[in-house]
């Protein structure tokens, strides 16, 4: 199966975006491999960098608009449940514009998996701050520092009732494949929070590089330890950087309650 | 036979179930009916009220006079007895003339103040002379508490009034229902089989009809956190190749207009319903007006594909509907069926016409799909996740396959020529079909130009002054060529909203407006035509 | 200071939202009382039942759209720091609708104050499920139940970064005061969830009567104990329901990090 | 004197800075310049260039032809090749003819590739014959790292190449500027405290520039945290009494359309920027078009009254903005400021005209304050929180206080007429504005229609062909008077769009159109009208 569509990438060198990338199109390679139907993938993207992504695998794929990926994956989950439906946002696109969606996906369990491109930057606007950017950073929006607080997505998406939430680095390539592969194996919502830098307007590569570090001895389904360990980082730019799944918790997904064993495009 | 009956109360009397009732009672026993419905943003207390006109011919409005007054409180008469010439009242509660009932003790005595539903229904039987059995067969369907109380109260009812008139079977019952579940029926008809949507008023009741009928009908429906979500939800579901019908009224209808233009760009069907009222913005929500008309028309930023048509009673909606979503499909753009709160929400007799889902051009499964494949029509074969795994929607400018295009302005070109021809292609196909309607009096030298809920209004004044009237279903394409044929002479624009929108967009000078809310009524109109005529 | 518009107030007999009216006005007359000028009072609504309550007090006030409180109270704030903003909106309208601008405000602590009429469910619009209607319940656009998993609000607006958050009952007059009252004195972003009933279409009426209690002994500087109490109850018509102050933290707010002490309206 | 020098490299290379610099340094020796920017969505690699032009009469567009290739790479040489006499490039880099410079082995040997920028200036400088002085005090002024390198590299590229034209000083300086800088200033100069945006291509630049320069302008910046958030929050700014922008760009426009109908029903004067881009939808985004205006003039649901105005350079974009922004708080109604990426991000030489804040109405103090006094104008006198305690504005329709009526027709009609009497007001004034502006040959049987970026192409095709050019400067209210002055005999819209949406709104049949995301060039219109005249 060639996941390549030909087309020229144009992410800048040593963007985070190719390790997603890469992660990505060797999972979907892998269930492939194991047997799921190619025709049975679709992905989606929002608008940013990260968003260019659907135009480098070869599956079927919805390059949305900004902010709006999780209803539009949402749509074809419902649409067609036997999909294995895939978002791809960047931290602006997610948490940003379309974060009232994100939460409502999270509440619903509704059986999709969002990776989020999580640079800390609105990459393809040039550099403006984003939910995730730390305070105090100076930013194209914000030269003489950043205002506002920055966001805790781990932290949202635990108040949001997500059944699946991870964090993992762009610099851990197995890391992230074994993330991206039990987030799809999660029957229900799953976030998977990608650090990553954007070299161009936010370059925390050897931040990240030397302080991102993988969970151990963390009990996933306890929910309140799960919002501990996530108060550990902040989104900052100083301290341990943990990655790995914060939580994880089986329950009937919103596409089952709703569709009780329905598919609307083949009914 | 023409006679209309109102009712009014508080809300939460069941004024408007009362409406629905009564007008079934006349429905079975052959006549036309239909219910203006007027209430206001409120829950308890306030005052509403249900005009039910009954009639021997086909009916599209109510009139300002009614034959006889219902009145569950004072209000009630403080507000329309001057409409009327007779009233049946709760003697409990009201102080009149006419035909006093002591509704509220009886009913309170028997355990709910809402059988005083059930004693006025007894008493129109009585009063206009139809046998109870057929109450009592309709109330047996559509309440499910109480119904022995029901059946006494219809009895004491009956039995508390003098027969006035003598209404006789005339024909066969036709289907009762509102502008709002004529919509859902002909979506449903034509392969609908997602709806979407987030309350608001007075689009809600076709999420409420379709929450509780869509099995039997065979569609899901989803309410969203917000609008933006239902519009993006519906393009993931139409991408994944289900039909998908979202509903809404302007306000919400703002929040989906950046996916309207993504819809045209990814050439995304999704059916949009659109019932207007009064506005701008939160306006006079539970009354009606004509003014999202250039905003539906317009909305979206590019050079935005779409179908849009305006139905003018019930039969329209389920026809016209069934038809937006087939040719949204076969053009592959965004499809709208603008109606208002005065089509939505009122109630008509109606004999639904034939819908059926046509299939859209699909892909014949040679050689590698692209979804984008420039065609002599403009219209890509259609081919869906699941069956093919080259299928890439894009709200890029995109080549064949729906990648990404920045650089080369060729392909740019192509596909917004391309856009633009399926337009041409589809104004080719409307020749042949009935894209406005003519009525009354051929030879009139006035012409009353018509669209969507003052249909009803328009085609009764004309009658009365022997004018001719010109009813537009498609608003985009507009449909120039049968327009030009028609509006000939002194035309008339008749609108309910403050500018006159179809008629700037169409150069006609000459308006009746009306914007306070409030649809016209056959006689105001009349006067106001007599006034210029 | 008469605080009356003489506008006839049209909720339904004993709709939980004339506690809050009750309440907010008694805080405000309180405050005017001791002080604060009444121009400087500034109060916006959403669009709902509960949002009518801007025509029943006679101060400044903007009747905004559905779910835009937030925005429209911060720009007021930010235009004119002097002034004491407080927002009302229903659980529709400030969790569904609007949820992106609630956890915007909360994550960039703004100095406004968030009052929501929680009655889980859409009442203006007679009746569909909103973000905290408990799942199976049956609803105007479910009437077989609602197949999504309600929203803890509490805990949404603690993943967002909320530096004060508190639950009241609309049946203890004097607890909903005094949260109102800690709610406009804390500097920055405060939002107090009232749990109420909608007697028309969602009447919890004797539940919440019987169940809510103040918490006693809960130590609200403590971000992951209020955590842990937001999980005591979620939203559903089981258990106890504390009220109380779950989280409280001082920090500099939004509007002086942005103004640093100016005042654009006098400026 | 009209010369044209194009620079050509990655994203990255520091194209558009050069651009910005060589128009500079032109500018000190009085000379008018335009910079065309071209660039996509990208931030590294690609292909970007600017064209500059120089000449020694107003310019507002650049030219197909250039006089001098300055080549980062080679692809601009494939590229460009045929536009151009000569070529100075880089010849570690660059295989072709003309003036090589060996920067790119110069640059990294003194620690930065970005030094190449200032070597090809130096070059410039030489071949044209202005005194390097110039560009080393610009160079100062605009870089803040590696100075002295950057001297040493424009001295290098100096001593590269030949003298070849010999430009004198021929006057004083004028303000350097892009569209979007003009329309900051402009806002800023009428008054604006607050401007609140999120971030969208081609509108973007307006947020950095004020989130840089606010402090000096007395302009406070916000980045929400979307679209629906920044229009409400200017609306609550604008309710406190703080003059407040927002812009966006078309996809973001869409969001706040809910919001411009609360404007209108709330009397809220907020001003909104929309530069358009390529479209439907994410189309073509670092391109431009003018496929936005008939969305812009009909955006909100409901009768909406606003003002729109389209500058066509930097000038009109100072003074129109400042005039939009008077009118909106005047009218208490929503401006906006219609442009696209060719006006937004091209950099014009401009002589700023004089803006200030212009006071509105104001309650004089006396009595209750209510929001929504009836006047004879229809205009309220304002007041603000903070002055009195009964200032209530509403989404609702309400009375005089603001209070919401749902059942008082009469009121509701009052409110109605009101908000459409100021427009008739407003339109009254503006028939002693100028509301367009004729160029070329009045005696011209044809007449281009304009209306804002592609001004510049038509007045200069026009004055080649003997033609005569109107632009339209407002666009709501639409200059009817004005227009059926000047457009008459053969009237040709030009257009960057691919329906021709101005055409269409008036009525025009004859246009020429551009939906490829590019410009007109004059040579390139030229060339469309000898073809049809
Ligand atoms: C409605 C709307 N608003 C704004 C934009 C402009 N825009 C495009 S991408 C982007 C931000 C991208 O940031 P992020 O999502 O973090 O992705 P990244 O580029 O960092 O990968 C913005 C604001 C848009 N396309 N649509
Ligand atoms: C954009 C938009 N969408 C939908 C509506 C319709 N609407 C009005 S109020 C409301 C929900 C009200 O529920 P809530 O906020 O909980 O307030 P309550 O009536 O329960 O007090 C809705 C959906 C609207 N006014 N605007
Ligand atoms: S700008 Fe940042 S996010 Fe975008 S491609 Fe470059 S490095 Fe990646
Ligand atoms: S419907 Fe519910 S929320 Fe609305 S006024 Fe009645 S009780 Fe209150
Ligand atoms: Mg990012
Ligand atoms: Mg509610």
């Amino acid at each position: 199966m060639n996941l390549e569509t030909g087309v020229k990438n144009t992410w800048c060198p040593r963007c985070g975006h190719f390790s997603i990338l890469a992660a990505a199109k060797a999972v979907i390679q892998e269930l492939i491999e194991k047997g799921e139907r190619p025709e049975d993938f679709a992905i989606a993207s929002g608008i940013g960098c990260h968003a260019k992504i659907v135009d480098y695998i070869n599956v079927n794929s919805f390059y949305s608009i900004h902010g709006r990926v999780p209803p539009t994956i949402s749509g074809m989950k419902i649409a067609n449940p036997d999909l294995t439906v895939i978002g791809f946002a960047g931290d602006g696109d997610g948490y940003g514009e379309g974060v009232a969606h994100i939460v409502f996906a999270a509440k619903r369990n509704i059986d999709i998996t969002m990776i989020i491109h999580n640079n800390r930057i609105y990459g393809l606007t040039t550099g403006q701050f984003s939910p995730t950017t730390p305070q105090g950073q100076k930013t194209k929006s914000t030269p003489y520092g950043n205002p506002e607080y920055q966001l805790n997505p781990i932290k949202l998406m635990l108040g949001s009732g997500a059944t699946f939430v991870a964090r993992t680095s762009s610099f851990d390539l197995n890391h992230m494949k074994e993330m991206i592969r039990q987030g799809i194996a999660h029957k229900g919502f799953a976030v998977i929070d990608v650090v990553e830098p954007c070299i161009s307007f936010f370059n925390a590569t050897d931040y990240i590089r030397k302080n991102a570090y993988v969970m151990e001895n963390h009990d996933s389904s306890d929910i309140n330890k799960a919002w501990e360990r996530a108060g550990e980082w902040n989104y900052t730019l100083e301290g341990k950087i943990p990655i790995g799944i914060f939580y994880k918790e089986d329950k009937p997904t919103f596409d089952e309650l709703l569709l009780k064993g329905k598919n609307l495009r083949k009914s | 036979m023409d006679v209309s009956i109102l009712v009014g109360g508080q809300a939460g009397d069941g004024i408007k179930q009362a409406g629905v009732i009564i007008a079934k009672i006349f429905n079975e026993i052959g006549y036309h009916v239909f219910i203006y419905d007027d209430y206001q943003s409120l829950v308890k207390g306030g005052h509403n009220f249900s005009i039910v006109r009954v009639s021997d011919e086909k009916v599209h409005s109510h009139n300002d006079h009614v034959d006889l007054l219902v009145a569950f409180n004072q209000d009630t008469i403080e507000k329309h007895k001057w409409r009327t010439k007779e009233t049946i009242y709760d003697s409990d509660k009201v102080k009149t003339d006419g035909t006093g009932i002591p509704a509220q003790s009886w009913a309170k005595g028997k355990g709910s103040a809402l059988l005083r539903n059930s004693i006025f229904i007894g008493a129109i039987c009585k009063y206009t002379g139809v046998d109870l059995k057929i109450a009592e067969s309709i109330i047996k369907n559509s309440f499910h508490k109480l119904l022995d109380e029901n059946m006494e109260a219809l009895k004491f009812g009956y039995d508390s009034v003098e027969k006035k008139h003598d209404f006789k079977k005339i024909g066969e019952p036709r289907e009762v229902m509102t502008g709002n579940e004529a919509i859902s029926l002909g979506a449903a008809a034509a392969g609908m089989k997602l709806y979407i949507a987030y309350p608001m008023t007075p689009a809600s009741s076709i999420l409420h009809y379709l929450a509780k009928y869509g099995e039997k009908l065979g569609v899901v429906t989803v309410q969203e956190e917000n609008e933006i979500a239902v519009a993006n939800m519906a393009v993931g579901s139409c991408f994944a190749g289900v039909r998908t019908m979202v509903g809404t009224s302007g306000g919400g209808f703002a929040l989906m207009t950046e996916t309207v233009s993504l819809c045209a760009q990814s050439e995304t069907p999704v059916l949009f319903v659109v019932s207007q009222r009064a506005g701008p913005s939160t306006g006079v929500p539970t009354y009606t007006m004509q003014a999202d008309l250039k905003f539906v028309l317009n909305a979206g930023h590019g050079d935005v594909t779409r179908v849009v048509i305006a139905p003018g009673d019930a039969e329209e909606s389920y026809l016209l509907t069934g038809k937006t979503m087939n040719l949204a499909w076969k053009y592959q753009i965004p499809g709208f069926v603008l109606v208002d709160k005065h089509i939505s929400e009122s109630t008509f007799s109606a004999e639904l016409g034939e819908v059926k889902p046509e299939e859209p051009k699909l892909w014949d499964g040679k050689g590698e799909y692209g979804r984008y494949k420039l065609t002599e029509d403009g219209i890509s074969p259609m081919a869906f996740p699941g069956d093919v795994y080259t299928c890439k929607g894009s709200s890029y400018e995109h080549d064949e396959k729906g990648l990404t295009v920045e650089e080369e302005t060729d392909m740019i070109n192509k596909m917004q020529e391309k856009r633009l021809r399926k337009m041409e292609v589809l104004r080719e196909e409307l020749k042949g079909e009935e894209t406005v309607k003519v009525y009354g009096n051929p030879d009139s030298k006035v012409t009353l130009l018509t669209w969507g809920s003052t249909k009803g209004a328009c085609i009764e004044a004309a009658k009365e002054l022997g004018l001719k009237v010109v009813q537009l279903l498609y608003l985009e394409p507009m449909p120039m060529w049968e327009l030009e044929k028609h509006l000939k002479g002194r035309v008339i624009a008749v609108e309910v909203n403050a500018t006159g929108q179809l008629a700037d967009i169409l150069g006609i000078k000459e308006k009746i407006l009306k914007y306070d809310g409030r649809p016209f009524t056959p006689e105001e109109l009349k006067k106001k035509l007599e006034e210029i005529l």
